[in-house]
């Protein structure tokens, strides 16, 4: 097994980092904001709206990415059996499920002046939505079970089917939204983004990111320590 | 905001909410767990000769 | 093989014999039905335009309906033991458990919805696209439903979760069945949906069979 | 009857752990052809899980079994299909009748089904052949359970407590059945808390003896992820 498999080596490394990635996550966000809100030019179209975009697109795009490492910490977890696999997925689905909240609530304030409705069901709102889903799915069968091992291993199945599924729910919501095509719905980002709009969305998606690992490890280490008392009291309750 | 202060504000408040509660949530639980750990290992389950571990720093090599 | 045909006979007898079960499942999927046009309100024109997407949710809800019996009476008697200590492959017999459940469940379900088409006020030139539609659909609610099934065994509140875990994973089924019906009433050609509807099943097929060994053999320990 | 050409059952270094307790820790075990491995212990000793263990349903989270020098969960179809398990429970519909159960469990095995009616005369239920399983007493449900290793032939025998709920008779015949697998040089691995006969060739293992102390279980711990 690689250098990292060893758990309590890479927890160790993990927490020592994570004063710094706290640090750079706080000024990335900063700097996110700052240009996100007032070192870039209002939309030609959409006015100061645009400006919601800076966290909509990031936290939507996050939502893909936890649950894409979900899918990948569930695959070593089944295959390669890595101890950490079962925690860090099991660590990550609150935090991607926040994240689809978040991007499913921005969507809608930034439809609302646009298209005049609190909920559009755009293609990639719905399938937003439709992983959010699949987000709570998981959390509810992973705790649905007395035996936590139960719960990890039952996951980590659901979470890879769902993965695999992800596409093809793409590809029919597409599909769908192509068919019942709204005469006038304004494409949510717009033709080509200026690169003046580009550095916030990107500093905001890197903030984002960083701040996904941070909470990662906070909540990995408290999921650790809740399976070392429960083992610890399985043996008192033995003696 | 050219007006649309009332849809930008809440998108960028609710986002901080979210995120602050998901980082406070995390850092609570953990801190509570710290403490059972603590607890259990103060009345002596813990293997003796080994004082109750900190917060995870001093875990020992696998 | 024996045991693939042994498994789907021994479930097949057991469905006609405890015959409720599928016939709950047939009356569930027609009660739904008929509530919509008295909750949408019966003018023709309404019903029509709603009438495949208002069947096809029904027949996924009474699918949903009858999976917890597909592994949890053998996870409860002790039969699971058993049925994943066979000699053959797990998938195969997985498959087997899928195909009785689609017997019981599916097939009963397509015969009936062009009668609740009827009332439902579709089209009659639509029935065949319904019922090709429901012929490749209903066979992967039987499959992504038992995974769904082999994943909550054991859990509490089995029947709700097992519902909130697969329907998600139903919706491409949703969209190209329903699609398939409103491009033949429309006129213009369901080929594309009924192949694309193939497709998912063709996918599912394999994917669905391993995922539920998996599950299946996780939930023994 | 046929001749089974067995080979030695053993397991080394095997942990068990269920619901995130460490049921058994480090142990051993060896049968060979033509015996019989007899599991005593106190309840929770973990005498089930040893033999859901064997039967490849459980995976151990240490060491490993062995069937000859191949390991039973990398080809689990072959060791399922030279294994029997009978469990505490039943596994019979109330709606079949005895025959048709054991028709399917045969058939399940690919075994003919020329082998049903044999099996269920020998094991004391000639008379209720056809009698639906809701009416069949949990005596001779446990026989109907036990007929399964009549119908299908296979080596390697692990029973759960088989005598549980028999009659005099029943495990008159059961010690019976067991001393015949084993002259056909079949396998036997039983945990029970009664007295059976099992002849010359029984070795008992006491599950007892790895039970892990709490500084092994503590020490175990300290392992993984802290």
């Amino acid at each position: 097994m690689h250098r990292f498999a060893n758990p309590a080596r890479f927890m160790r490394i993990a927490e020592r980092l994570l004063p710094w990635v706290s640090g750079a996550t706080g000024l990335t966000l900063i700097a996110g904001l700052y240009f996100g809100l007032f070192a870039s030019p209002a939309d030609y179209q959409q006015g100061e709206t645009v400006r919601i975009m800076y966290v909509h697109v990031p936290a939507a795009w996050m939502a893909l990415f936890i649950y894409t490492t979900m899918a990948v910490a569930s695959v070593s977890y089944i295959v390669w059996k890595h101890p950490l696999a079962d925690v860090a997925a099991q660590a990550a689905a609150p935090i991607g499920a926040g994240f689809t909240a978040m991007a499913l609530i921005t969507g809608s304030l930034w439809g609302q002046p646009m298209w005049g409705t609190w909920w559009v069901w755009d293609a990639r709102l719905t399938s937003v939505l439709i992983l959010f889903f699949l987000y709570l799915g998981y959390m509810a069968l992973v705790n649905a079970f007395d035996d936590p091992e139960r719960g990890s291993r039952a996951g980590a199945i659901l979470a890879l089917v769902g993965f695999i599924n992800v596409p093809i729910i793409k590809f029919s919501v597409d599909w769908w939204n192509t068919l019942h095509q709204p005469a006038s719905v304004v494409k949510m980002d717009g033709p080509a983004i200026d690169n003046s709009m580009l550095i916030p969305l990107l500093l905001m998606a890197l903030g984002f990111k960083l701040y996904f690992l941070v909470v990662l490890v906070i909540r990995m280490r408290g999921e650790l320590t809740a399976r070392r008392v429960r083992a610890l009291r399985l043996v008192e309750a033995d003696v | 905001m050219g007006g649309y202060g009332a849809f930008i504000w809440p998108a960028y408040g609710i986002v901080a909410i979210v995120m602050a509660g998901l980082l406070v949530a995390a850092v609570r639980g953990t801190r509570a767990r710290a403490r059972d750990l603590a607890a259990l290992e103060a009345t002596g389950v813990s293997r003796r000769g080994n004082p109750p571990q900190s917060k995870g720093s001093d875990g020992d090599d696998a | 093989m024996s045991a693939f045909w042994a498994l789907v006979g021994r479930d097949l007898r057991l469905a006609l014999r405890q015959g409720a079960d599928a016939v709950m499942v047939l009356m569930f999927f027609v009660i739904v039905v008929t509530l919509f046009p008295l909750g949408v309100g019966p003018e023709p024109g309404v019903l029509e335009r709603i009438s495949s997407g208002i069947v096809w949710v029904a027949a996924l809800l009474a699918a949903m309906l009858s999976l917890d019996r597909l592994f949890q009476a053998d996870y409860d008697d002790g039969s699971l033991d058993l049925i994943v200590m066979t000699p053959a492959p797990l998938e195969l017999v997985v498959l087997a458990k899928c195909l009785a459940h689609w017997l019981t469940t599916g097939l009963p379900i397509l015969i009936v919805s062009p009668l609740l088409g009827v009332l439902m006020n579709m089209r009659p030139d639509a029935f065949w696209v319904l019922l090709a539609g429901m012929a490749l659909g209903t066979p992967v609610l039987s499959l992504v439903g038992a995974v769904g099934a082999a994943l909550v065994l054991g859990s509490r509140r089995a029947g709700v979760l097992v519902a909130l875990l697969v329907l998600p994973l139903t919706i491409p089924i949703l969209i190209f069945g329903v699609g398939a019906v409103e491009a033949a009433v429309g006129g213009y050609g369901a080929r594309p949906h009924l192949l694309l509807l193939g497709a998912v099943l063709l996918f599912a097929l394999p994917l669905c069979p391993w995922a539920t060994a998996a599950a299946l053999r996780q939930s023994t320990t | 009857m046929t001749e089974f050409q067995c080979s030695r059952f053993s397991g080394a270094g095997v942990d068990c752990a269920r619901g995130g307790r460490l049921v058994f820790a480090a142990l051993d075990f060896a049968v060979e052809p033509g015996c019989a491995l007899v599991l005593v212990g106190p309840n929770g000793s973990g005498k089930s899980s040893l033999l859901r263990l064997m039967a490849g349903l459980i995976r151990p989270t240490a060491g490993a079994l062995a069937w000859g020098d191949e390991e039973i969960l990398k080809d689990r179809e072959s060791h399922a299909g030279r294994t029997h398990y009978v469990g505490h429970q039943e596994a019979a519909k109330p709606a079949m009748t005895a025959r048709e159960t054991l028709g399917f469990w045969a058939a399940m095995r690919g075994a003919p089904g020329t082998g049903v009616e044999r099996a269920l005369e020998v094991i004391g239920l000639g008379h209720r052949m056809d009698y639906p399983g809701r009416y069949l007493s949990s005596g001779q449900k446990r026989r109907l359970a036990l007929a399964r290793l009549l119908a299908a032939p296979a080596p390697l025998w692990l029973l759960d407590e088989p005598s549980v709920g028999l009659d005099r008779d029943g495990v008159a015949m059961l010690e019976r059945e067991l001393a015949a697998h084993c002259e056909r040089g079949g396998v036997v691995v039983l945990a029970t808390h009664t007295e059976i006969a099992l002849g010359s060739n029984a070795v008992e293992l006491e599950l007892g003896d790895f039970t892990p102390s709490r500084e092994a279980v503590l020490a175990r711990m300290a392992g993984e992820v802290v």
